[in-house]
């Protein structure tokens, strides 16, 4: 690197040199590196990035609509065909094509999956930061709201709140997204405490920084990656809770989700014979799960150096 | 009693490389004798200790060489002949962080006794008591045998830990760093300590250490290890008062000395090796002052000047001059000169 | 005394913890807290210019003191005297000129560098806090410091991650970056401990090149007695939050007058093997600084305890030129007693 | 001393966080849309007979009122009648609480004791291929929510080879003449068997994962090195020091495993028509049958809260650095 090169990076508008988004930028970075020789890791960054990809553009891949309902020959309903050329992965109890709703439920999972993920850890981690770093009474209430909340019957409350405020997509991702919270807010207040502890705070407490700046220039960086880590999970649970809360049929009624889909294979007793609606759900929701569990593990090593070997 | 032969331990890498940690030791230890393996870090002091009973990591192996322990090559024994015959019977460890070698969730007193009990057929009540008595001779209240260790101060800890290498009264005790972590008034009462003990059950000690003031005062022998191989060997008077290596030499002029009023500290420039493939040639070379086109193309081998004197340098035989000229700070400044600006300044000597 | 000019003085500086208890401890707890006295009633003064050691046992409260002067601890009681202002009772702005004169030097060189800083954005830091210079002065000045603590050369230093570096390097950036403020003071807690011995040199011999060059004053504290007897100009020995004894560096090495600095220097294992020295053996450990005797701190592992010892907390006595120890041997009314604790070390140049 | 300081404190905690938990039940069913009288409406049911229902239920008086009701009732058990069912909500939920702790239980322990046995397996062998196939074996089991499993285990064990019922906790006519005739019975375990196997399979993920990792750092520790100096044999360096150590993690999950438990509870008891609480919160749930769905979400509270409570005290058992640090 030239000594240009040096001075372009220190470059930034604000007058303290390297951004707050260079550093995200650069821990982000390190992340990528990390997965070079993880087949797991890179198995499922592969997965995620493929769901995403379908999400975006199941409206073009998708062979029918997903609401049509398919009629044979004769004019009657084409309820539960197996698969064919027409359709690929047959029809359900209502005639519509199982490839088209396979599809386009892809969007629910990981529409769900990411935001909620991405609004829990947001809180999760500024709550963790916050409370580790200034202690007191505000980390004593709010720890022991954290502690509240890990009493709480995740599901049953979860579905419970979908009710109170209606089964709506959005209601959804914030009710899992409130209660997911406290799980990164425990781990980054754990790992905030031990960062805390290291000397290059003091070393920054020592030339007159201030505590904004300590958190977010250099604590921040340093539990980017811890952050990561639950972000992964909390995508994770929240694809697993959506589902969970479509299958017992408190899903959003106008959208068509994974969930739902075996929710009404399972209530029309379709398990015993219609194999192609029920397995090809499935499936992808283990696989879109697991994609962001095998990343996990990979960003497990990274924070805890002991799991390599 | 345990005799070294040009023992060689590599660790594997997962870049497929091996770091040729030891390489190349040969070493003797009579018996009730103590030797000092002195060096820094990375040096592969540590790795020569658990390479003798054969405790280095999993991508750790000895690759040549044997380990010779009253007639029988230790690097040929089978896991289980070496664990019943050898480990703690006949060898065992004093660690550096005693608080982090004794399993937290069990009490010290526990410890000693599984210790004692899965090599001597006795009874429960016997081996306790021989612990309560342990614990007696060095120091510490026999009733605390129950307490676990996050319960002893550091010191105590440390001592628990001597207790547990001599409860079989081993021929040979591995000390790696047996104070570097304590003050220096407990360490005095320590290294005192096991002095004393050490005479008393007959035992030979091999201790680690980086610091030269601890081995001057505690061994009868010094082996000096730079890079991998024992740069030179002999005993500690020889050793401290009259040492040939340029290593040794500069060593001494880097060690505060509390009994003098005057002295400069000068540095050894550079830094370590990094042990990976090493290429033909002195290890030491690249921040010796005295190197030679011979030494960075040669590696020089063990050769004994005085009865006992092993030393590893192409140049040992001209020890007035190196002595002499050790001695002048110019000696270690110039020599930098000639290595370029980078490393002269600095210890660092990245590969830029 | 007042021939010298004064860097800093410390007056009765006192600096307690009580446990971190948490919300519902606090609502049961009948008031039963804990205090760590750490540092509890320390007097001394640093002269302009000097080298000045601070040594003892791990526990003794002496990172804590070095951390204190430096604002970093809020202290308890007492008055620090910085230029002859009092930083005890500065906030705000005036706590900013004092952040720039008063830098710190760590013991960790691991550890102490940001893991996500470049060197030249972590030597850069404190410009970037203060908002002093445009931007090419301040790459300058990063630029200059580094070549000054002999990174060379600084170009290719400053693109480097910590994790790319040696000890010793990493100490030396740690050097930078106190440096780049061109402070007048500086506080180095046990800057070589972790550090090869082979390398410790070269670090002390680049801080002793900026004592002269820059003129600092710096504190040195180390619980190393050899390595304090070669590079301060006086040392001052702290047991359990005080200091027993001060006086200038070999005067007091070679001949202690607290039965505590004598313990200490006889156990300091000599080199030298024609040397032989004469071990004062202390039984115990340094306790925590948790309900501490009354009367002397030291008595209960003092080799020459009297029974007035337990009385009152001795003061400190004059006990040679320059020198002080706080122990009542030194009161008039043992006058009669052997006094001369000292020379217990042999000396041999 | 110490140890009793510390359950005392830990029991004050409990009684703030089922304060708060009670708290946010009265709130969250107050908030709820509707309210009993709506599932008669379509029945034609006039203002007056409604105001009259909502008299009786005492749902028209001050919210404080209503609240210190609450309170005391929960505290003293009397929670009410089912609007749905028109009898004692204690009756409906007597047996189906039995139902599921019987089914949730040994599913919870289960995951517990084999994941724990499976993850210090995979630590121990770590490295190789044996762990890997563990590990990706494990994540999709994690990966999979528990109706999948459930789905896939009946068309597996019921449907393809008939092993097992598709459901219900006993065959139809089944006699039952007690209490503990009701469970201790070939019946009842043939049809245990499957959401049990489901549960486990999807709990056991955690611990496994948990210990796994655990294990790993444990055997890297300096104590372990040191027993293989000491010469102990490897089967008791396993047991008694590497996998007594990797243990106090897990317990550190028991609570969020409860958790998991008592909310999968919901969705095994649905696959499999398994007659427990689970399955009645979600119909009551939709009926506005509050007074069922909020005891039922007392009761699921209740032991997430206690478990929790056990947990930390056989953390404090496990770990003397805990036990002794309190005195």
């Amino acid at each position: 690197m030239s000594f240009s090169d040096i001075l372009n990076r220190g470059g930034s508008d604000t007058p303290s040199g390297v951004g707050i988004g260079q550093r995200i930028r650069e821990a982000f970075q390190s992340t990528v590196d990390l997965f070079s020789g993880e087949r797991m890791g890179q198995f499922g960054v592969f997965l995620l990035i493929t769901f995403i990809l379908l999400a975006m553009t199941a409206p073009l891949l998708a062979p029918y609509n997903p609401d049509t309902r398919h009629e044979a020959e004769d004019g009657s309903l084409l309820r539960l065909a197996e698969p064919s050329g027409d359709h690929l992965l047959g029809t359900n109890h209502e005639g519509q094509d199982v490839l088209s709703q396979v599809l386009y439920g892809t969007q629910v999972s990981v529409f769900v999956g990411l935001f909620a993920a991405l609004i829990a850890v947001f809180i999760g981690t500024n709550v963790g930061l916050i409370t580790a770093y200034y202690g007191g009474l505000v980390d004593d209430i709010l720890m022991r709201l954290v502690d509240i909340a890990y009493g709480l019957p995740f599901l049953p409350f979860v579905i419970v709140l979908v009710f109170i405020f209606g089964a709506d997509l959005f209601n959804i991702v914030l009710v899992i997204a409130a209660l997911l919270w406290r799980d990164s807010a425990r781990v980054v207040r754990a790992e905030v405490l031990t960062q805390k502890e290291r000397d290059y705070v003091e070393s920054a407490e020592a030339i007159g920084a201030s505590d904004f700046r300590i958190l977010y220039r250099h604590i921040l960086p340093n539990v980017l990656p811890i952050a990561f880590l639950y972000i992964a999970f909390a995508i994770a649970y929240a694809v697993i809770f959506e589902a969970s809360i479509a299958f017992l049929g408190y899903g959003d009624p106008e959208l068509i989700s994974w969930g739902k889909m075996l929710y009404q294979a399972y209530t029309f007793g379709a398990i015993r014979f219609a194999w192609w609606w029920v397995i090809p759900p499935g499936i992808l929701l283990m696989f879109l799960v697991s994609s962001v569990f095998f990343i996990g593990r990979t960003l497990e090593k990274f924070t805890n150096p002991e799991l390599r070997h | 009693m345990l005799n070294i032969e040009n023992l060689h331990a590599h660790y594997h890498t997962d870049e497929g490389t091996d770091v040729h940690a030891v390489d190349g030791v040969d070493l003797e230890v009579g018996s009730n004798e103590t030797l000092g393996l002195v060096g820094e870090s990375g040096c592969g002091k540590t790795t020569l200790a658990k390479a003798l009973i054969r405790l280095l990591p999993t991508n750790g192996e000895i690759v040549d060489g044997s380990v010779n322990f009253k007639e029988t090559d230790l690097t040929e024994l089978s896991d289980e002949e070496l664990r019943k015959q050898i480990r703690w019977t006949e060898i065992s460890m004093i660690p550096q962080n005693a608080m982090n070698s004794l399993d937290p969730v069990h009490t010290v007193g526990a410890q000693i006794v599984q210790a004692i009990r899965t090599h001597e057929d006795c009874s429960k009540e016997e081996a306790w008591n021989r612990t309560r008595e342990l614990f007696e001779e060095l120091g510490l209240d026999e009733n605390r045998v129950k307490d676990y260790p996050h319960q002893f101060s550091g010191g105590m800890a440390q001592r628990a830990a001597i207790a547990l290498a001599l409860c079989l009264e081993p021929a040979l005790i591995l000390a790696d760093e047996p104070t570097t972590a304590l003050d220096v008034v407990v360490q005095d009462q320590i290294l005192t300590m096991v002095s004393e003990l050490q005479d008393e059950i007959d035992s030979s000690m091999i201790m680690i250490t980086h610091d030269m003031s601890v081995v001057s005062e505690t061994c009868d022998k010094i082996a000096v290890m730079y890079g991998g191989n024992v740069a030179e060997y002999a005993d500690s008077e020889t050793i401290i008062k009259n040492p040939r290596h340029p290593y040794t030499l500069g060593m001494r002029n880097a060690f505060p000395d509390i009994s003098k009023d005057t002295q400069e500290l000068i540095s050894i420039p550079g830094s370590p090796p990094d042990l990976i493939e090493p290429e033909e040639g002195c290890k030491f070379a690249p921040r010796c002052p005295f190197a030679q086109d011979e030494c960075r193309e040669v590696t020089p081998e063990p050769e004994e000047f005085e009865e006992g004197h092993v030393v590893r340098c192409h140049r040992a035989d001209e020890v007035e001059y190196l002595q002499e000229e050790a001695s002048k700070r110019e000696t270690w400044a110039e020599m930098k000169d000639d290595q370029g600006d980078l490393i002269s300044a600095t210890d660092g000597g990245t590969d830029e | 005394m007042s021939s010298h000019q004064s860097k800093m003085r410390v007056e009765n500086l006192k600096k307690h913890f009580t446990a971190n208890q948490g919300l519902l401890d606090r609502l049961l707890s009948r008031g039963d807290r804990e205090v760590v006295k750490a540092v509890d009633g320390v007097n001394f003064d640093i002269r302009e210019g000097e080298s000045f050691g601070l040594a003892g046992e791990s526990g003794c409260g002496k990172s804590t003191l070095g951390k204190t002067l430096l604002n970093l601890h809020d202290s308890t009681d007492g008055s620090i005297y910085f230029d002859d202002a009092d930083i005890t009772t500065q906030t705000g702005r005036e706590d900013i000129a004092f952040r720039t004169e008063a830098q710190l030097i760590q013991q960790d060189p691991f550890n102490s560098i940001n893991p996500r800083y470049k060197v030249f954005d972590w030597v850069k830091e404190p410009l970037d806090v203060h908002s002093l210079g445009t931007r090419d002065e301040r790459t300058d000045l990063v630029m200059e410091t580094l070549n000054e603590v002999g990174l060379r050369p600084a170009e290719a230093y400053a693109s480097e991650y910590p994790t790319e570096l040696s000890g010793g390097e990493r100490q030396r950036v740690g050097i930078a970056r106190a440096l780049v403020l061109n402070p007048s003071f500086l506080v180095a807690d046990e800057p070589v401990s972790m550090l090869d011995v082979s390398v410790r040199a070269s670090v002390l011999e680049l801080l002793n090149r900026l004592k002269e060059e820059r003129g600092l004053t710096t504190l040195f504290i180390s619980h190393d007695l050899s390595l304090l007897k070669h590079m301060c100009d006086r040392i001052a020995i702290m047991y359990l939050g005080q200091i027993v004894e001060v006086g200038p560096a070999r005067q007091l090495i070679n001949d202690p007058q607290h039965p505590y600095t004598e313990a200490l220097v006889s156990s300091t294992p000599i080199i030298d093997p024609d040397v032989e020295r004469e071990r004062i053996r202390l039984e115990g450990e340094v306790p925590d600084p948790i309900n501490l005797p009354s009367g002397c701190r030291f008595a209960p592992r003092c080799p020459k305890v009297m029974d007035e010892c337990w009385d009152e907390e001795p003061r400190m006595y004059d006990v040679a030129e320059e020198q002080e120890a706080r122990c009542i041997l030194h009161d008039e009314a043992h006058a009669d007693k052997d006094v001369s604790v000292g020379g217990a070390q042999a000396t041999s140049d | 001393m110490g140890l009793q300081r510390y359950v005392g404190r830990r029991l004050v905690q409990l009684v703030i966080t089922y304060w708060v938990f009670l708290t946010l039940l009265f709130g969250i069913f107050r908030l709820a849309p509707g309210d009993p009288t709506s599932m008669y409406q379509m029945d034609g049911l006039s203002p007056e007979a409604r105001q009259q229902i909502l008299e009786r239920l005492g749902l028209n008086d001050p919210l404080h009122v209503q609240y210190m009701r609450f309170m005391v009732d929960f505290i003293t058990g009397n929670w009410g009648d089912s609007f749905r069912y028109g009898e004692p909500v204690m009756d409906i939920i007597v047996i189906k609480f039995w139902n599921t702790v019987l089914l949730m239980g040994p599913a919870f322990f289960l995951a517990f004791a084999i994941g724990i046995i499976f993850g210090a397996f995979m630590g121990w062998v770590r490295g190789t291929k044996k762990e890997k196939g563990g590990l990706i074996l494990t994540l999709f089991a994690r990966s999979s929510p528990e109706f999948w499993i459930g789905i896939i285990v009946l068309m597996v064990f019921t449907f393809q080879l008939g092993w097992f019922p598709s459901g219900g906790i006993r065959a139809p006519g089944a006699e039952i003449n007690s209490f503990w005739g009701r469970y201790l019975a070939w019946d009842f375990l043939h049809h245990l068997a499957l959401p049990l196997l489901t549960g486990v399979i999807f709990y056991m993920a955690t611990p496994t994962l948990l210990m796994r990792s655990s294990m790993i750092s444990v055997l890297n520790s300096d104590f372990v090195e040191m027993k293989k100096a000491e010469g102990i044999p490897e089967y008791i360096i396993l047991y008694k020091h590497a996998a007594r150590n990797s243990i106090l993690p897990v317990t550190t999950v028991v609570a969020i495993v409860i958790g998991l438990t008592i909310g999968g509870s919901l969705v095994i008891e649905t696959v499999f028509n398994w007659p427990g609480m689970g399955r009645e919160m979600v119909q009551s749930v939709t009926y506005n049958d509050y007074n069922v769905s909020q005891a039922i979400f007392f009761l699921m509270g209740s032991v997430v809260i206690f478990m929790n409570l056990v947990a930390d005290i056989a953390y404090v058992y496990l770990d003397p650095r805990v036990r002794f640090d309190e005195q």
